[in-house]
């Protein structure tokens, strides 16, 4: 399994197709993860786009783009309850599987991982290359559900059955697309493992490792273990509804009026237990690269080394290892006993812990700094005290008691999308903003960055923070009229317009950042020299890789210091990279 | 004290109807009043780092940087928090609402509710306070959306009605949730009780409604096309009104 | 640059990294074999007799309707072709190319015994009317040990690579093939090892 | 771990086979018959997951040469395994501690 095929003879002419398409070169699969899943973030953004007019002007037929749509999903424009489900399921499913995790994970692991521990590629590159191709498959299957005659899956992305098990044929499309993500998923966690454990440069000890691939070797050991088991729940929902076994339904139902014809017997719970199984853990996968992006970031731009760097790998590790017993908080109101939700309750609590010591740390990391505000830096920012309300919020939802009002309600959204998008998502844009020059050899528009930086952190605020208002008051999540037919949800029902109108403003502001991406391709500002943020780590010690070019290092670098050597005493330049002896 | 560091009102909880949503306000407010204090707190310094550390005031970087005293302190007063809410708060507070239930000689009022897609079915003991048998195979989904046994004597003046929930005030109240087909979630703000009926189980829940009123159940788990308007309605009203309603309810039927 | 360690161990962590990488990838199979077994155990738990009701009759006993003596026979030839794989592993290292063919030879056939024996199980159980959908105890039955037959075509079709084209390497690059052979080996173990508890949990408990 | 051995090595290996297959044969035979005694389930399951836990030790032990192996694969495998127990027993304490199980004879009060 250990195969590769470029041994330093740079000079053959390989074929275009080899060496964009079925490419085995980490960097140019990176590039494909890359532009791949920002497809699939722009996506899963515009089904959200859709959503927001149906919250904000609910059984409003929309404007132009409305007419465009069949007859069974928006007909007359005016969008349909099945659709909104389908749109629901789809966003989160396609944000979580297919933008974010290929994102962070696939494409700058893959592309910053190899090269921030000097290795001359990944360890097994067609594996790689499979993974990449695999995931691509998965997204098809997804996005091809849209297209079928009772449209795409629409139980939520976590398929609780039994209405998982009795919905449309895309129900069944998305089970066959998590398992092709997940295999895809697996094999680059393999991947990634190895390369981090056994292509280290020499003198790149544990210790000298950026946080950056601290958090990827976690990340891929979340998705190593913890992915299975949804593997496994998938194919039991997969015979549930094809084979007609009943693992997910009890006995005695009775579906309109119907008795159900199947042997009963199971559990709807089991598939809640493997769901978050694997969800959970999942979602410190969305978070960790991010925040390993963000130290990076912030040490570069702080020019002093960042604050308590062992404690936050020691802390990023347990948080990796009590990701896996926390789960069952997405369950208290399922009927949970007092012994287990004792239990839950305490990990729910003892893992919040390390996210305050990590965060903390970048927090004190800028005492003393001399900052910079470049846009990723901006960009990095923010993410503190996004991820922070986000984090924060996590807590009245981890206590079962005060979980019983909350759960299921807007503030459990506006939870988790504080740490998705204004966390994650800004420091991804933040991990593009900073590698761009790395992976081009030019620099994106500092001033259009800026403007896609003011404008996503300002809507973004406006979109999430009235979401944990109306949670707070009641309003449940997942309604296609947004709870406009509830009473006590009256006094904050006019938020859904405020919010979807700033979702489409920080659409608007995606544009320019759309722009300069292409444009700074061709017409970016060039960098000077290989190191164009003065920065410590061994990605950007001269390599043999010009943009896009095939090889890493010339010789392998020799490592002499830790990854965040910045403003040394003493030393002639305020940053003292890791290969310099 | 406790009223003073009762922030429910200023989070925009919906008004209180039943005797433990005081306890839960309170705890939520306690945990907003740490989340508070540590957003305050980091966002204080957070911005006065901004400024104090920007490169064209301070051109060299620190490499020693911050001691870290006041961020242990910090790291340890929250793990004393979250401790202290969970002995304190959590565990107290979830064990008396899972386990406390009333027991015979407090009456407790009793009525089963059955979700279905997408109405919520109340099925009163009637008189004799015995619940008539039900078999699945007996649902009719006009004239018979329980399954009662009408052979079981037990069935014979038991009250079913549809989305109406009669209850009276300040007596304790044990629901046996159960649900037909698919995953709801019985969910009224005003009570602060909230549970997933899950079909296959029949989970009992218990509160005090002490408010009198007409409150909605909002069904807050995902259950199909019409989740949104699964919407049913709690009355709270004195002893005499709830017994007038089945009387109606019961002659109305025949 | 050449991709280090793909043959001799790294100094530090002494593996090279295809041991190391199937090491990690059979760590991520059992955790989805441990999925499927956390819900066998959840489901068995949860019904008051196990197997239960099968076409109208209730059975307390999975031998009263799984074939044993099969099974066991099964387990044998699954053991046995374990056995086979690591001898062949030894030839290779003694530089007996002809006895690793031998040897291989028979794993790979042990693999289609294990399978021929399944399907006369497998169809067995059709006939009678067995099917997955009637009872939980048949759905888990047929989709945990229709997953560990998937594995034992896996792990067939790779030690067939190896016993004919791949086994081109031996002239090539002995050291290679060799530790390819032990890869191959450790995995074909664990698709044993999976029986070896799915056997006893599934057939006779 | 295979380059640095003598042919004597080997062979001694090979022995060592031969024997834990013998060894692995006889616990195949304990299991089936212990199972034809029909104890309880307890016991049953106790000795039948004792003799496959045996088993399975042999196999990784000997043919996957575990027995000696590096310590980062000894760490690997600790951390699935402790996983993998987790998640066996969170997952029998959950179907222990849920709510509204034994109620269901009471509603639907068929015999
Ligand atoms: C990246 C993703 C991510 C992250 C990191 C977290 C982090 C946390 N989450 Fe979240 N969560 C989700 C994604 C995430 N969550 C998702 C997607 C769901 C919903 C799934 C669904 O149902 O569809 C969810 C749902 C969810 C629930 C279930 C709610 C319900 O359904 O009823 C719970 C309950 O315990 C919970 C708890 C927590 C906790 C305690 C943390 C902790 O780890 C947080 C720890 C962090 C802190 C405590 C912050 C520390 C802050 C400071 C030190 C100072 C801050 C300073 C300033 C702000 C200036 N989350
Ligand atoms: C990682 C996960 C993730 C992310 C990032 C997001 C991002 C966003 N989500 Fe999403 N959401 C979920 C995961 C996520 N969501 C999940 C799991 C659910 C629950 C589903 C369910 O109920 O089952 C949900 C549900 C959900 C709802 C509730 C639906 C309901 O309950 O009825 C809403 C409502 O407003 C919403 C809104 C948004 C918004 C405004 C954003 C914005 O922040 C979006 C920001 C995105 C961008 C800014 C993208 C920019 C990228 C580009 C422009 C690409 C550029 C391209 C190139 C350069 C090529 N989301
Ligand atoms: Cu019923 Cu949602
Ligand atoms: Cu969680």
């Amino acid at each position: 399994m250990s195969d590769h095929d470029h041994d330093g003879h740079a000079h053959h002419q390989e074929s275009f197709v080899r060496k964009y398409i079925f490419s085995t070169d980490h960097k140019v699969i990176g590039i494909q993860y890359g532009l791949t899943s920002l497809l699939f973030l722009l996506i899963g953004f515009s089904l959200m786009m859709l959503m927001r007019w149906q919250l904000a002007f609910p059984g409003e037929a929309l404007p132009l783009i409305g007419s465009l749509f069949s007859d069974s999903t928006m007909p007359d424009g005016v969008m349909q309850p099945e659709f909104y489900n389908q749109l629901g399921a789809m966003h989160g499913t396609i944000m979580v599987f297919l933008g974010i995790v290929p994102l962070a994970v696939g494409a700058f692991g893959n592309y910053i991982v190899p090269l921030q521990i000097g290795a001359p590629d990944m360890a097994f590159p067609k594996l790689n290359m499979a993974s990449y191709w695999v995931f691509f498959v998965g997204g098809l299957i997804m996005l091809s559900s849209f297209w079928l005659p009772a449209g795409a899956a629409k139980a939520g992305w976590t398929s609780y059955p039994p209405l998982a098990d009795i919905e449309t044929t895309g129900q069944t499309m998305w089970l066959f697309g998590m398992i092709f993500l997940i295999t895809s998923s697996l094999l680059g966690a393999v991947n990634f493992l190895t390369t981090i454990i056994q292509l280290r440069a020499p003198g790149m000890t544990l210790w000298r490792m950026p946080f950056f691939v601290w958090a990827q070797l976690v990340t891929s050991f979340l998705l190593l273990l913890a992915f299975p088991p949804l593997e496994a729940a998938g194919v039991l929902q997969l015979f549930d509804r094809l084979v007609g076994t009943s693992f997910f339904l009890p006995s005695g139902l009775v579906v309109s009026g119907e008795l159900l014809d199947v042997a009963g017997g199971g559990s709807p719970l089991l598939w809640q237990h493997l769901f978050w199984f694997l969800a959970h853990p999942e979602v410190y996968v969305l978070i960790l690269p991010a925040m390993g992006i963000v130290a990076e970031i912030v040490a570069n731009n702080t020019r002093k080394p960042l604050w308590g760097y062992r404690v936050m790998v020691y802390s990023v590790i347990f948080l990796g290892f009590m990701s896996f017993i926390v789960w069952a908080h997405h369950m208290f109101i399922t009927g949970m006993g007092t012994a287990l939700s004792g239990f839950f309750q305490i990990t729910t609590m003892i893992i919040s812990i390390p996210s305050v010591i990590i965060l903390s740390a970048l927090f004190l990391s800028l005492w003393g700094a001399s900052l910079r505000f470049t846009t990723p830096m901006l960009f990095a920012l923010a993410f503190l005290p996004m991820f922070g309300l986000g984090g924060l919020t996590g807590l009245p939802l981890g206590l079962a008691p005060t979980d019983i009002p909350l759960h299921d309600t807007m503030y459990v959204i506006g939870h988790f999308h504080y740490v998705v998008a204004p966390g994650t998502i800004l420091a991804l844009f933040a991990g593009i903003y900073y590698w761009y020059p790395k992976a081009t050899g030019r620099m994106l528009n500092e001033p259009l960055g800026k403007i896609h930086f003011w404008g996503s952190a300002i809507s973004m605020n406006f979109i999430f923070f009235p979401m944990l208002i109306q949670g707070l008051a009641g309003v449940s999540r997942r309604l296609y009229d947004g709870g406009a037919s509830y009473e006590f949800a009256q006094d904050v029902i006019h938020y859904n317009e405020t919010m979807s109108i700033a979702a489409w403003v920080l659409g608007l502001f995606q544009l320019p950042f759309i722009f300069n991406f292409f444009w700074s391709i061709w017409k970016g500002k060039k960098v000077e020299n290989d190191n164009p943020w003065d920065a410590t780590t061994l990605e950007w010690t001269a390599t043999t890789s010009p943009p896009l070019g095939h090889g890493n290092f010339e010789t392998a670098p020799t490592v002499y210091r830790g990854p965040y050597e910045y403003s040394v005493p003493g030393h002639d330049t305020d940053f003292y990279p890791q290969d310099q002896p | 004290m406790r009223e003073f560091l009762d922030i429910s009102q200023f989070l925009g909880m919906p008004g209180r109807a039943s005797a433990h949503a005081a306890d839960i306000d309170f705890m939520m407010s306690l945990v907003h009043w740490l989340m508070l204090f540590l957003f305050i707190g980091w966002g204080a310094y957070f911005i006065y780092v901004l400024f104090r550390f920007r490169a064209s005031k301070n051109p060299t970087a620190s490499y020693e940087g911050a001691d870290g005293k006041y961020s242990k302190y910090q790291e340890v007063a929250v793990i004393l928090a979250e401790a202290t809410l969970l002995i304190g708060f959590a565990f107290p507070l979830w064990g008396f609402i899972k386990n406390d239930f009333p027991a015979a000689q407090d009456a407790p009022y009793t009525v089963n509710v059955v979700a279905e897609q997408f109405a919520w079915n109340v099925h009163y003991p009637g008189d004799d306070g015995v619940f008539g048998k039900r078999a699945p195979e007996l649902i009719d989904a006009v004239r018979n959306p329980l399954g009662l046994d009408m052979t079981d004597a037990a069935a014979a003046d038991d009250v079913v009605s549809v989305n109406e929930l009669h209850l009276p005030v300040d007596r304790p109240v044990i629901i046996n949730l159960s649900s037909k087909d698919v995953i709801h979630s019985f969910g009224v703000p005003q009570l602060r009780v909230k549970q997933d009926a899950i079909p296959g189980l029949v989970i009992p829940i218990w509160f005090r409604p002490t408010v009198e009123g007409e409150y909605e159940i909002a069904c807050a788990q995902l259950c199909g096309l019409s989740h949104y308007r699964m919407r049913g309605f709690v009355t709270v009203e004195s002893e005499d009104a709830v017994s007038a309603f089945l009387t109606e309810m019961s002659g109305g039927g025949l | 640059m050449q991709i280090p360690y793909t043959v001799e161990a790294r100094p530090d962590t002494g593996v090279n990294n295809a041991k190391l990488g199937v090491w990690l990838f059979l760590a991520s199979e059992i955790m989805l074999f441990g999925g499927l077994f956390s819900a066998y155990i959840f489901l068995r738990v949860g019904s008051p007799e196990w197997p239960g009701d099968i076409l109208g009759h209730t059975y307390t006993s999975a031998s009263e309707i799984l074939n044993v003596p099969l099974a066991f026979v099964n387990t044998i030839v699954l053991i046995a072709s374990s056995v086979t794989i690591v001898l062949s592993w030894a030839a290779l290292a003694m530089g007996n190319f002809k006895k690793y063919r031998i040897y291989m030879g028979l794993t790979v056939l042990a693999g289609f015994g294990f399978l021929i024996i399944k399907a006369i199980e497998y169809s067995d159980k059709f006939s009678h009317g067995y099917l997955p959908a009637e009872n939980n105890f048949l759905g888990i039955y047929f989709v945990m040990t229709g997953l560990h037959a998937l594995h034992v075509i896996g792990g067939m079709i790779v030690n067939g690579y190896f016993l004919g084209p791949g086994a081109k390497m031996w002239k090539s690059d002995p050291k290679r093939f060799m530790s390819r052979i032990e890869v191959a080996g450790l995995y074909w173990h664990f698709v044993d090892l999976v029986w070896i508890f799915l056997f006893p949990t599934i057939y006779l408990i | 771990m295979a380059d640095s051995h003598s042919m004597e090595e080997i062979q001694k290996h090979v022995r060592v086979y031969m024997y834990v297959f013998g060894t692995l044969m006889v616990l195949t035979v304990v299991t089936v018959a212990v199972a034809y005694l029909h104890l309880n389930i307890w016991p049953a399951l106790i000795v039948a997951l004792v003799i496959a836990s045996i088993k399975a030790g042999l196999v990784a032990g000997y043919f996957m040469h575990l027995i000696g192996e590096k310590k980062l694969i000894m760490y690997i495998l600790a951390l699935t395994g402790t996983f993998l127990v987790i998640m066996f027993i969170l997952f029998i304490s959950a179907y222990h501690d849920q709510v509204g199980r034994a109620a269901l004879e009471m509603v639907y009060h068929v015999a």
